[in-house]
């Protein structure tokens, strides 16, 4: 099954780029018989339990090991299905937002680094994903021609540099204990001096490409120039790859001292980037923006949630950090397709542009405002349920007032960036009118998602318990 | 005690050319500066009993790189006035990376003398390996499925830079130098087949040998020839697709061809095939990989873009 | 402190050496091209490392004394994809400059007719 | 009636209104026929099904259906008799303010989404009323909170905005808050249904300082909505919105909600033995008291008539938390049945001031001189609706105030006696100079900005007959409270149940 999802986005890249003609209908099409396969997968994983595969078929160590269990066979499947879903938009839209045909073997190719990387186990493989991965999400962030050539270049260079400094932590690692597999890596793992520099390294480079605080500062400018679907792809998921190789690195190799040591960093990075992220989202006049640094906001609730679980150990703040990783990606996607989707109607980049959008665009900012209210954490959304195992956690933990209130500060500043464009479309005296007719299509496909992610509480208990004991 | 002389020197030769080209004034010196590095560079792996790595470093590293830096050079804007920067400015830098260095350093001086036993593993694996080679057999058999991603982000490359391309000026040719060029190109063309060959028992592969291909063909081309050397020529994509695509079809294959009873392992070949195909995934590999460079390197032919439609496989 | 031989030493710091020279050169420089080139640098320093720690294998007095082919395939794969990057950043640098100096010239003649009117 | 249909009864009412609202979202401004069919067929519905509900209840049957959600705390709708009390106001009063929203609505733009929102808002708050745990109680709350936004700001106006705004500030805020405290209870005894004696009993000792707190930030969000003192300032403000909302906003929804859940959280959730264990009455008691007149003397104060309105709920739902805290059988009583009492009052009172505003302009009170001549049927209504609320009988008004100081010298609190006759005469204070002008002062000049809305009837019909039907529903209430079917009998059903656990 696993090869499955790996053959497919990788044979449908080169057959589109064979005949490019076809290649909106090859996407659409891998994209589905991928998420058939990620389902299964999933349930293969459910049934029999972790799937562990050697490439190549030699003794571990010396293969690149893959490994999928359940949070990775949840992460492929959502992977696919917003492959799937931002697949429709853009081909509902590239005729009038001039996406390049460039568009679809990218996305594909975005597909086949996200998919090896949730799957890889092995220190190198992973650094060779990840460059993919950065390249595949400048490449998308080009698309948009001239004004996304210069963050572009710098999310680029930025990348290369956190992808070096990956390198050279693999380096280290590999020079003092000559093995690239994880587990086996966590067998003989010693925390000691190389181990630790190594480690803090490959974290600078990692939390460099995903954004997290303090080094986000190419984020918000490289999101916001993308065309509407790469944001959504790029918020959604790219940046939960490096996140996702950072969890491994220290749920799974970390030594106890190593990991006292810096949980408490982790934690107030994230609550920084809560903070000064929704700062920023709030003060911001453009509409993808705003957008944009919620996503830097909210990726410091899963900084948080990981440094709370290496601090505490307690089971529920993991299932806070991937459910938080699942439902920012399932509301981020609706929200960058919502706004993508009215800004290029109502015709303007600020979040003025919203003005009276209730009244002109009303499913499209219905997608946007329930979107939001999963990002704020409104009951019964997937966001919801990730702050409340957070919340639960810390209360078992006892004494944690300060990340309580904080957490509350953070909800509120949610909150308030949502609900400042909400409000904007409410306006009615002076409503932006539509350079053309909406179209209905585009603006259910970004509503999807965000139904998507309040129909995960649904499954909430299944999910709970699923990712409580993953933990990786 | 000589040989830590020569040592000795070749590495502050390095530093000093890392460091110049950093901090040369004009940019045009620091990628003169930066190519010279990548030769020393080469030289310093060669001490190191790399000589494969120091061929694909001096092919790669210096030469391509700096061939591309050149090309990008050419569409910068000349600077009027170069930026100066106030001693804080470079201060505070400094001490980060001085920070940096002295943690990086004390790591590395704690790690172990000896090798990782990894090397044991790889020798007892050979013989069923296909070839003779230990890094042709890591590149192509132990860990292959590195070696397709980094095909796949070889590729990507190419489709981010064509994406991304500006219009091309038609360079002017030098009659001289299509005469040499012509010349060149069959020696090229022999001289990469017996990389490729050798990298099954010796020094080089299909990196080498598609580096070197490339640079004959971009000679060749920034002398005007070659113009069906385009991507909307259909069986150029095909050829470029290939070394992706046959490493693809040959790893189907080998599960096709796997006894029924055994697991599906992806990427595993055949021990009675494998030399087979590895020779053959490294032939796609090379071509797909010089024409990558190529069009990399020389971009698309100004006037060939309309002639070719797009589809013409389809 | 350390067990390693003097010569892997000087190579060991020379790696490191670069790699610092190369992350300077990121942080300050200020031109992009001569950012991507510290990028380089960066890699070459790594890379550089990655064949000192293979050669380990030939300095010691060991029963195998073998180069790591797999730091060496590591090596060659890491050079592949490096040189991709670096090539996708040095089109979007040239995209980037071509974008700017067509900016400026409609700039330039407007400049150059404000006077006359 | 098969087992499987009362499983899915709670449901089935919350889905009566929920579902026409989702289809009229759809329909376009011109499907008026068909969206006010719908709008009353799900009014209908909703009704049948809690008349069924409701006689089960009485014989004693508990309705229970849950969704698995939380690990430790399912999605419950739970049909007892203190949420069926809450359920028979929002749908009477529904189907009151439907019509009158109708009519109101007539020629303005956007309908369909108003009455969506409209409908979601009643779902909520049914679904508030129905909840069975106070996870779901949660989830209800917020989604009260964002489908009560839409129609404070539904003017579009800066001011209506400004409100919107605020509004969320307050209630935004609040529903962190008290999403905090109920992860807190949760994670100290999770999360049951609601009981009667309440649940937190077994973890008092060891815990009294966390289970104070989670009272404490639970109160004070119910608070926001319930208005109580220091929390009550969006809800003066959020008067812009159109009348109908107003009068559910008030009567109704939102601030109810908050009362509603400070009953259940003292009754349901913590117990009256545990109240007394933690000592929490005292201060909830002091703090309502403190908001009972403060809000009568902030009402004298205004000199428009949907603020003096909108401060005279902030005083009268004071009363239902002061009742509930008092902890005694016969306060709670009051407590209970001055939640429908107030209800039908207030939202008479919304209902004359809409069609004043709607059919003379009139938003000050100094320009209602004389109205009664021009408008005798909704003046008329205004003064019952008034006269209830200063407590005079046989209106409902008095029925509450009787059990409730019944309660208070009960329970020994004799002091809060002074507090309610104080009350009761600042409401006085500023009810009857107005019933006094409408009567009795000679019309000053001409009416603002009078419209023609009925040949026949002094206004427009559906605006009169929901004003109508409440105020007689409020006397009926007052004059035949010692029925089986008055609210007053319902609520000492209601406390035998609650006061029997033991």
């Amino acid at each position: 099954m696993m090869v499955v999802l790996l053959v497919l986005p990788l044979l449908g890249t080169l057959f589109m780029l064979l005949w490019p003609k076809i290649a909106p209908l090859l996407a659409l099409l891998t994209a589905s018989v991928c998420s058939l396969a990620a389902l299964q997968l999933l349930f293969l994983v459910s049934e029999q339990g972790n799937q562990q595969v050697l490439l190549a078929g030699w003794p571990s160590g010396l293969a690149i090991s893959l490994e999928a269990n359940s949070l990775s066979s949840l992460l492929i499947l959502l992977t696919a299905l917003l492959q799937l879903l931002v697949g429709l938009y853009a081909f509902a839209t590239h005729r009038r937002d001039k996406l390049g045909a460039g568009f679809w073997p990218l996305s594909c190719m975005l597909q086949l680094g996200l998919t090896a990387l949730w799957l890889s186990r092995d220190l190198f493989n992973l650094y060779v994903c990840l460059e993919l991965l950065g390249i595949v999400a400048v490449a998308l962030v080009s698309l948009s021609g001239d004004k996304a050539i210069k963050p572009a270049l710098n999310y680029l260079l930025l990348s290369l540099f956190g992808s070096l400094c990956y390198l050279l932590g693999v380096a280290i690692l590999y020079g003092a204990y000559g093995v690239l597999d994880i587990t086996v890596l966590a067998a003989r793992w010693q925390a000691d001096l190389p181990s630790s520099i190594a480690l803090l390294l490959m974290t600078l480079g990692l939390m460099l490409k995903a954004a997290l605080w303090p080094l986000h500062g190419w984020l918000p400018a490289a999101h916001a120039a993308a065309p509407a679907p790469v944001s959504a792809l790029l918020s959604a998921l790219v940046v939960k790859g490096p996140l996702f190789i950072l969890c491994l690195l220290w749920l799974q190799l970390a030594g106890a001292t190593q990991v006292a040591a810096v949980a408490p960093w982790f934690a107030g990075c994230g609550l920084a980037a809560l903070l000064l992220g929704g700062v920023s989202a709030l003060r911001t006049p453009f509409a993808k923006n705003m957008v944009a640094y919620s996503t830097v906001a909210q990726l410091g609730y899963a900084m948080l949630a990981l440094g709370l679980l290496l601090r505490f150990n307690q089971p529920l703040f993991a299932a806070a950090l991937w459910l938080f990783v699942l439902a920012h990606a399932l509301a981020k996607a609706a929200c960058f397709l919502a706004i993508g989707e009215i800004t290029a109607t109502l015709g303007g980049k600020r979040i003025n542009t919203l003005k009276g959008a209730s009244q002109t665009m009303p499913l499209a900012m219905f997608a946007f405002a329930v979107a939001g209210g999963s990002l704020i954490g409104l009951p019964p959304s997937g966001g919801f349920l990730a702050k409340w195992a957070l919340l639960q956690g810390l209360w078992l933990q006892g004494g944690q007032l300060f990340w309580l209130l904080a957490i509350v500060l953070a909800t509120l500043l949610s909150a308030a960036y949502v609900f400042r464009a909400v409000v904007l479309a409410f306006d009615r005296a002076d409503p932006v009118a539509p350079d053309f007719a909406p179209r209905i299509l585009p603006q259910w496909l970004a509503l999807l998602p965000a139904l998507a992610v309040w129909a995960m509480a649904l499954y909430s208990e299944p999910l709970l318990q699923l990712l409580k004991q993953e933990g990786l | 005690m000589r040989l830590l002389l020569f040592d000795a020197i070749l590495c502050l030769l390095l530093l000093t050319l890392a460091l110049a080209s950093i901090l040369s004034r004009q940019l045009a010196h620091a990628v003169i500066l930066y190519i010279a590095f990548g030769l020393m560079m080469a030289l310093a792996w060669a001490r190191l009993a790399a000589p494969d790595l120091a061929l694909a470093e001096a092919a790669i590293g210096a030469g391509l790189t700096g061939a591309l830096c050149f090309s990008a050079l050419a569409h910068q804007q000349p600077q009027l006035k170069p930026d100066v920067l106030n001693w804080p400015k470079r201060l505070w830098p400094a001490v980060f990376v001085l920070l940096m260095l002295g943690g990086v350093l004390a790591a590395l001086l704690q790690l172990p003398p000896s090798a990782s036993q990894l090397i044991a593993v790889t020798q007892a694996g050979i013989g069923n390996s296909g070839v003779s080679h230990p890094v042709t057999a890591v590149l192509l058999n132990f860990r292959s499925w590195d070696t397709l991603l980094e095909l796949v982000v070889l590729l990507l490359a190419l489709l981010g830079a064509r994406q991304v391309a500006p219009e091309v000026k038609p360079a002017t040719s030098w009659p001289l130098s299509l005469g040499w060029s012509r010349l060149l190109a069959p020696m090229v063309i022999l001289l990469a087949g017996y990389l490729l060959w050798a990298g099954a028992s010796q020094p080089g592969g299909a990196f080498q040998a598609g580096a070197l291909l490339a640079a004959g063909a971009v000679v060749l081309r920034l002398n005007q020839q070659l113009s069906w050397l385009s991507w909307s020529n259909f069986w150029i994509r095909l050829l470029i697709v290939s070394g992706v695509l046959v490493f693809v079809l040959m790893a189907l294959l080998a599960i096709l061809l796997t006894p029924g009873n055994t697991d599906v392992v992806w990427l595993r070949w055949p021990p009675h095939l494998a030399a087979g195909i590895i020779l053959l995934v490294e032939l796609f590999a090379t071509l797909a990989i010089a024409l990558t460079l190529t069009l990399l390197v020389a971009g698309e032919p100004a006037s060939t873009g309309a002639e070719h439609g797009c589809g013409e496989g389809a | 402190m350390t067990d390693l031989s003097s010569q892997l030493l000087l190579y060991i710091g020379t790696a490191a050496g670069l790699f610092g020279i190369g992350l300077y050169g990121f942080i300050v420089g200020p031109q992009t091209l001569r950012r991507i080139l510290a990028l380089n640098i960066i890699g070459a320093g790594i890379f550089m490392l990655m064949v000192v720690l293979a050669y380990r294998g030939l300095a010691e007095e060991a029963a195998l004394t073998l180069t790591d082919p797999v730091l060496h395939a590591l090596i060659l794969t890491g050079l592949v994809v490096a040189v991709s990057a670096t090539a996708f950043a040095l089109a979007l640098l040239t995209r980037l400059n071509q974008a700017k100096s067509a900016q400026c010239k409609p700039d330039q003649l407007r400049h150059g007719q404000e006077p006359e009117q | 009636m098969s087992p499987f249909w009362q499983q899915y009864l709670p449901l089935s009412i919350i889905l009566s209104s929920l579902l026409p609202g989702l289809i009229i979202f759809t329909l376009k401004e011109t499907q008026v026929k068909l969206r006010i069919s719908l709008n009353l067929f799900g009014v209908g519905v909703k009704l049948l099904l809690v008349l069924l509900m409701w006689q089960a209840v009485k014989a004693g049957q508990q309705f229970y259906f849950s969704l698995p959600f939380l690990p430790g705390a399912d999605l419950v709708l739970q049909g007892d008799a203190l949420s069926l009390l809450f359920v028979v106001l929002s749908s009477v009063l529904w189907l009151a303010t439907t019509i009158y929203a109708i009519g109101y609505l007539e020629q303005s733009p956007l309908r369909s989404r108003f009455f969506g929102y409209f409908s979601l808002c009643v779902s909520a708050t049914v679904g508030l009323a129905l909840a069975g745990n106070l996870v779901t109680f949660l989830l209800f709350y917020e989604l009260l909170t964002l489908a009560t936004f839409p129609l404070v700001v539904h003017r579009g106006t800066p001011e209506s905005l400004a409100a919107g705004r605020r509004y969320l500030a307050y209630t935004l805020s609040g529903g962190v808050i008290l999403m905090l405290g109920v992860a807190l209870l949760h994670s100290l005894v999770q999360s049951p249904l609601f009981t009667p004696g309440g649940y937190v009993a077994a973890a008092v000792s060891g815990n009294e300082g966390l289970l104070m707190l989670a009272f404490a930030l639970m109160i004070m969000v119910l608070g926001v909505k319930a208005a109580l003192l220091p929390l009550h300032g969006w809800l003066p403000q959020a008067m812009v919105a159109p009348a109908p909302v107003s009068a559910l906003l008030h009567a109704v929804a939102v601030v109810k909600a908050g009362a509603f859940g400070i009953i259940r959280l003292v009754y349901d959730v913590f117990g009256v033995e545990s109240m007394q264990a933690l000592q929490l009455a005292q201060p909830l008691m002091l703090l309502a008291a403190a908001t009972i007149l403060y809000g009568s003397w902030r009402a004298l104060a205004q000199q428009d008539i949907k603020r003096r309105l909108a401060y005279s709920t902030i005083s009268q739902v004071s009363y239902i938390t002061l009742g509930v805290a008092m902890l005694g059988p016969l306060a709670a009583v009051g407590g209970l049945v001055h939640l429908v009492h107030q209800g039908v009052m207030k939202i008479t009172l919304f209902f004359c001031a809409g069609n004043f505003a709607e059919t003379l302009g009139i938003h000050k009170i100094r320009e209602l001189n004389g109205v009664g001549r021009r408008m005798p049927v909704t003046a008329m209504a205004f003064t019952l609706g008034a006269l209830g609320m200063i407590g005079i009988p046989p209106t409902a008004g008095f029925i509450s105030k009787w059990y409730l100081g019944l309660g208070a010298a009960e329970v020994g609190q004799n002091w809060l006696i002074l507090v309610f006759a104080l009350s009761g005469l600042l409401n006085a204070a500023y009810f009857l100079p107005v019933v006094y002008r409408m009567w009795f002062l000679p019309q000053s000049g001409r009416w603002p900005a009078e419209q023609r809305l009925s040949n026949r009837f002094e206004t427009h019909w559906m605006l009169l007959l929901p004003a109508i039907f409440t105020a007689i529903l409020l006397l009926l209430m007052g004059l035949f409270a010692s029925t089986e079917l008055s609210p007053l009998s319902w609520s000492q059903l209601i406390v035998e149940r609650e006061f029997r656990h033991d």
